[in-house]
């Protein structure tokens, strides 16, 4: 339960926006944020500019960054967009600037040893993954990837994100590309060919709950990066909870902004189906 | 800020002395230490605690909230640790870190505020109480007890008598309601030193792809800039029916600008809220702008600028 | 429009039929004239026109409006011609024109709502009254019918007297009561046959250069997308309580979006009023928006939709 | 009390947008809507995009049109960047669109016979009587035009505008044009030298006054075009009244919208003092 102690407010220039398929891959220049993100972490941005009717930051997931460069520090976006805010945020010019807040959150766990990997992304949530792939890698991991998506057009999978991972599974719900069907059904050969320790996801909480349950079954470490609608991003509003037993067992209606998004699969009450699961600490009794 | 130093900036909610009237709202500041992370705590007027109750509670199942045109729902429902980890915990950081501490209560019967302030009354370093009555009242079919004169009256009554003298108490009311003048009256009448004004109206919205309500509460709390002229209208009518009664002003204010509407509308002080979410430096933002527009206008002090929108009326 | 013409979008308060739901709000559409500029007026629902009172009034004085965050204030004061030449005038514009005609009234007093009823009362080709109670009572100290039980059914009553069961009766409330509920619940008793949810909300801004209130009438009624959440929130409670009572719902509605939470809520009709100032094809665009909105979602008829939030709740 | 029967609503495109002193002067392409304006005409814009916080329109005197040309028909306005809504329009580049309802309200009225006119522009008052001169001209009256601002950059003053007339003379506050002074300061000399018939005036509601005075006591026709606060641009609110004695002599709170901006300066119940004037139609009996 704290804020990421390395939160920065600055303004940043957009010094890059591409459309890539159905996302807009968007690069800032954000300085000395770039040294402190770490794989899991994202950043809150203010959307629609003065005079907004939009009071809200949006989050997203950082997909890379770069300590130095012809713009110095760096960082990267995939973003879809999908409403008012997001589509003014892709929409925006080169060397037009936003408000950012970041990094924000917790982090993927990186393993001291070398393990074997399984990272699985659904949509724009495989932005957080080619980061983490590369630090898994750095220290001698094999890092199997499985993106699933509506269709051929929502999977973002950069060539160089392809070529750094030992293997990609592509799912697509109608078939356009990989594997039809979704990225669940693909896992559990995937487990058992590569032998997978840990689990790493990142996507709708429907994907994540199914993945905990293919985890749960095999006893496979499962950290997933969670994606609750958040008011502030910075722990101070307690909209942005999940259901988390703690280490001592407890639940709590745990933040995803500070306790999160990266949280133990294991430890989030799935599919407590738009209640207060019973048990929880201070939950009303009835 | 030109010319900080001449100008006195200090606000007073009875013996309660702040060196600036910039506060954080209730229930949109975390425990403090999310901001501390931002900004020094002790630069700010005081910082207004989430609305602690007795015992822990859950809060209300998500989704919490909902962005609206130029506003926000929530249905937090009071998430919180209860009276006791939060003296244990919330109150010695808050002090640790040189902020001055306005507590807010909430409770579900009468005899939980009076609990809540015996708790209270011997933690040391409280500048005021602020007295969230904006609760369903179990006792009473739910119904809220800002919403009920009678009710309002009774929770303040004991509240006083519990304290005695010893901390200022700020009642904080509903602008859901058909007369607030007449609300306040019932509060001052029963003790209360000051007034905050306004807490969050109540409002829906619904998910036209779900085709239900959006929130998992159904109803939520509106706040932002969308209920600003509301919140000013309560000012101005409450200031001008009790010129002499403090008001914390609150209710979508995003900009120095704001905050001097409400001051001139009445208010002795400014808690941002939803404001802080959109910038984690709302708050001194709009400090050092409040008091560049103040100085811009003439004024050498803080409290010469209060109500003035009254004083104007007359004069003209 | 996909399929339009297998999907029965009409709509009825009572015995008044509306080929489609939505309906200029009263006070937000002029005298018809001004909008038949730029649509046929026979393409939507019904004109409401602006509230209508015994005699000529000349408003209040300016500055009649302040824009705020996504809303606006306006005190116009119901400047108007007095109901003989209304009637003499604007009502024939109107038929000639093909609208279907809802004719608002305002009074000072309960007598007031009887003269103009039985003004209205032989005018061929009227399809409903609506009866706005947000007005001050003169007779009570000036306190706006509408937050007085008792005043709103003294006024519903002699209005329903006056008409027999000629017209359907609309009765409009103000959201700034304590318990819509109950109000409701007291002018349905007294005879309503539907409801008009929400009136504006009660506001103030304060211009900062001048330091005064903005408004000429120092505060005024805000409407629009600002005030969304309130107005669902009340047509939400007021179907819950009543659900065979129809209502007309606004309050921010510019989108068919916005039109569907109401008519998801319990709306069978929706006024557009700000949205107007904004876009004087907006009512069209609103009514061709929601049509759609209801065929993709797999409606037959609109009136499936009224009130789709409460029961798919009572389902899931 | 009509609104204007040519007005049309229309997504156009800004085709200029240049920085002139204080101004914008700005151009959009407008198809037949050029056509139909005439001097002292208004538009009305929508500000912010999509997801703004301002619900209202901004309405803009048209400074002049032409019926035909690379972009087909044009109509320009000179806008001040003041507020919100001003500054994004002010801030569009070339190429984005607006949607627009025009031509709005009243116009000048123009003499069947050759007069000497004299126009008075207070600000970007002066847009609207460039075009006005013109026409003026075309049927053989004499035109003087007075413009004053608070300082020099305020003065919209092009050149071809200042060829187009018989003679210019201009005031500012701070004397760093012309003459220092209010443009009332220099009305009596000119209305003597040049035998004025007919003042046309636009600009703040306190010169518009001021400027009536003096008509009044030389006996001075005076079209004034007013600037009240509206919400609508189209008759609808009722919000933009100002008290106007009618034909019968009834004073009418009547919209400036519609029943102007351009009004008979006679007719107008200047310094009311922000109350309803006694006498008027409806007046509450006090
Ligand atoms: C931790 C986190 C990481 C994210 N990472 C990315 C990313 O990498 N790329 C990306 O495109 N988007 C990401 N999102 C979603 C993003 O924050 C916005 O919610 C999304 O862009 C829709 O915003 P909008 O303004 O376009 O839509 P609107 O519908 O206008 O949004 C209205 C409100 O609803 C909230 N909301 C809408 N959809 C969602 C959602 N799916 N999840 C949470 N809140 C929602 C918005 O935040 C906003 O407050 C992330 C969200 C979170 C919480
Ligand atoms: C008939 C008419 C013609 C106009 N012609 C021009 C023109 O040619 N060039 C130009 O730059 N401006 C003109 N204006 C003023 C313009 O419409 C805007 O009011 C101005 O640009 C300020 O808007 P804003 O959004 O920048 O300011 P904001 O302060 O954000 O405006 C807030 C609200 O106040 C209203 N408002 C603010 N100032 C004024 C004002 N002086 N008069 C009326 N309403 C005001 C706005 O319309 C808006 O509704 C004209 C106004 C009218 C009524
Ligand atoms: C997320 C959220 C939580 C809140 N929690 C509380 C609370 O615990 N106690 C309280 O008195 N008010 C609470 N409020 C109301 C605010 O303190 C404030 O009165 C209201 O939001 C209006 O101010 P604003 O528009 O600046 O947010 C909460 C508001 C929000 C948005
Ligand atoms: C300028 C203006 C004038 C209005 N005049 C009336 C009126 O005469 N009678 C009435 O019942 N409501 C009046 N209203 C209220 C509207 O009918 C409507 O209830 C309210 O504005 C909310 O809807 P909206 O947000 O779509 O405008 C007026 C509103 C505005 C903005
Ligand atoms: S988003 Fe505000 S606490 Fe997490
Ligand atoms: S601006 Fe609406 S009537 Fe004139």
């Amino acid at each position: 339960m704290k804020i990421n102690r390395r939160a920065q407010q600055r303004t940043v220039e957009i010094v890059s926006n591409k459309k890539v398929g159905a996302y807009h891959h968007m690069i800032f220049a954000v300085g000395d944020m770039a040294l402190h993100a770490l794989p899991g972490n994202f950043v809150a941005i203010s959307v629609g500019g003065p005079g907004s009717a939009m009071v809200l930051r949006r989050a997203f997931a950082i997909y890379r960054t770069h300590d130095r460069g012809n713009y110095g520090g760096t960082l990267e976006l995939v973003v879809a967009p999908h409403g008012q805010g997001s589509k003014w945020l892709t929409a925006l010019p080169m060397h037009a600037t936003v408000d950012m807040v970041g990094p924000l959150g917790t982090n993927f766990g990186i393993p001291t040893e070398p393990v074997n990997a399984l990272l699985v992304g659904g949509g724009y949530g495989s932005a957080p993954l080619f980061g983490l792939a590369e630090l898994l890698k750095d220290g001698g991991s094999r890092v199997d990837m499985v993106l699933g998506a509506s269709s051929a057009g929502k999977i973002y999978a950069p060539l160089e994100g392809k070529r750094a991972v030992n293997s990609m599974t592509i799912t697509t719900d109608d078939g356009s590309a990989g594997t039809k069907g979704q990225v669940v059904s693909v896992l559990p050969g995937l487990i058992e060919r590569h032998n997978v320790d840990i689990i790493y996801s990142c996507g709708p909480m429907a994907m994540l709950a199914a993945i905990q349950d293919i985890a749960a079954q095999t006893g496979i470490i499962h950290q997933c990066a969670v994606e609750e609608s958040m008011a502030c991003g910075i722990g101070v509003c307690m909209t942005c909870v999940v259901p988390l037993r703690d280490e001592a067992g407890v639940i709590r209606m745990s933040r995803s902004c500070v306790d999160g998004p990266v949280m133990d699969g294991a430890n989030v009450l799935w599919n407590s189906g738009g209640k207060i699961p019973a048990g929880t600490y201070g939950a009303p009794n009835v | 800020m030109r010319q900080m130093s001449n100008f006195n900036y200090s606000t007073n909610f009875q013996n309660a002395v702040f060196p600036n009237p910039i506060f954080t709202a209730s229930g949109c500041a975390g425990s403090g230490k999310e901001l501390a992370q931002f900004f020094p705590l002790g630069e700010i007027g005081a910082v207004v605690t989430k609305s602690i109750m007795v015992k822990a509670r859950s809060g209300r199942p998500t989704p919490r909230m909902a962005e609206t045109p130029s506003g926000m729902l929530n249905s937090i429902g009071l998430q919180g640790p209860g009276i006791d980890q939060f003296i244990a915990e919330d109150i010695p950081f808050l002090q640790k870190n040189g902020a001055r501490i306005v507590v807010s209560i909430a409770g579900e019967s009468v005899d939980d505020y009076g609990s809540l302030a015996r708790r209270l009354r011997g933690v040391p370093g409280l500048s005021a109480l602020e007295v969230n009555i904006s609760c369903p009242n179990v006792e009473n079919r739910g119904q809220v007890f800002a919403c009920d004169p009678i009710a309002s009256r009774s929770v303040v009554e004991v509240v006083r008598r519990v304290l005695g003298g010893e901390l200022p108490i700020i009642v904080k009311l509903s602008p859901d309601v058909t007369d607030i003048v007449a609300i306040a009256n019932e509060v001052i009448s029963a003790g209360a030193d000051g007034l905050a004004l306004i807490n969050t109206l109540l409002g829906m919205v619904i998910d036209v792809d779900t085709m239900r309500p959006k929130l998992g509460g159904k109803t939520g709390g509106l706040s932002g800039p969308a209920i600003r002229p509301v919140a000013v209208r309560a000012i101005y009518q409450v200031h001008q029916a009790f010129p002499k009664i403090p008001i914390l002003g609150m209710g979508g204010v995003a900009s120095g600008g704001d905050a001097l509407e409400m001051v001139l509308a009445g208010a002795s002080g400014i808690s941002v809220g939803t404001a802080t979410f959109g910038n984690p430096n709302a708050v001194i933002k709009i400090r050092d702008e409040l008091a560049n527009l103040l100085i811009e206008r003439g004024f050498t002090t803080f409290k010469e600028a209060v109500g003035f929108a009254h004083r104007s009326e007359n004069a003209g």
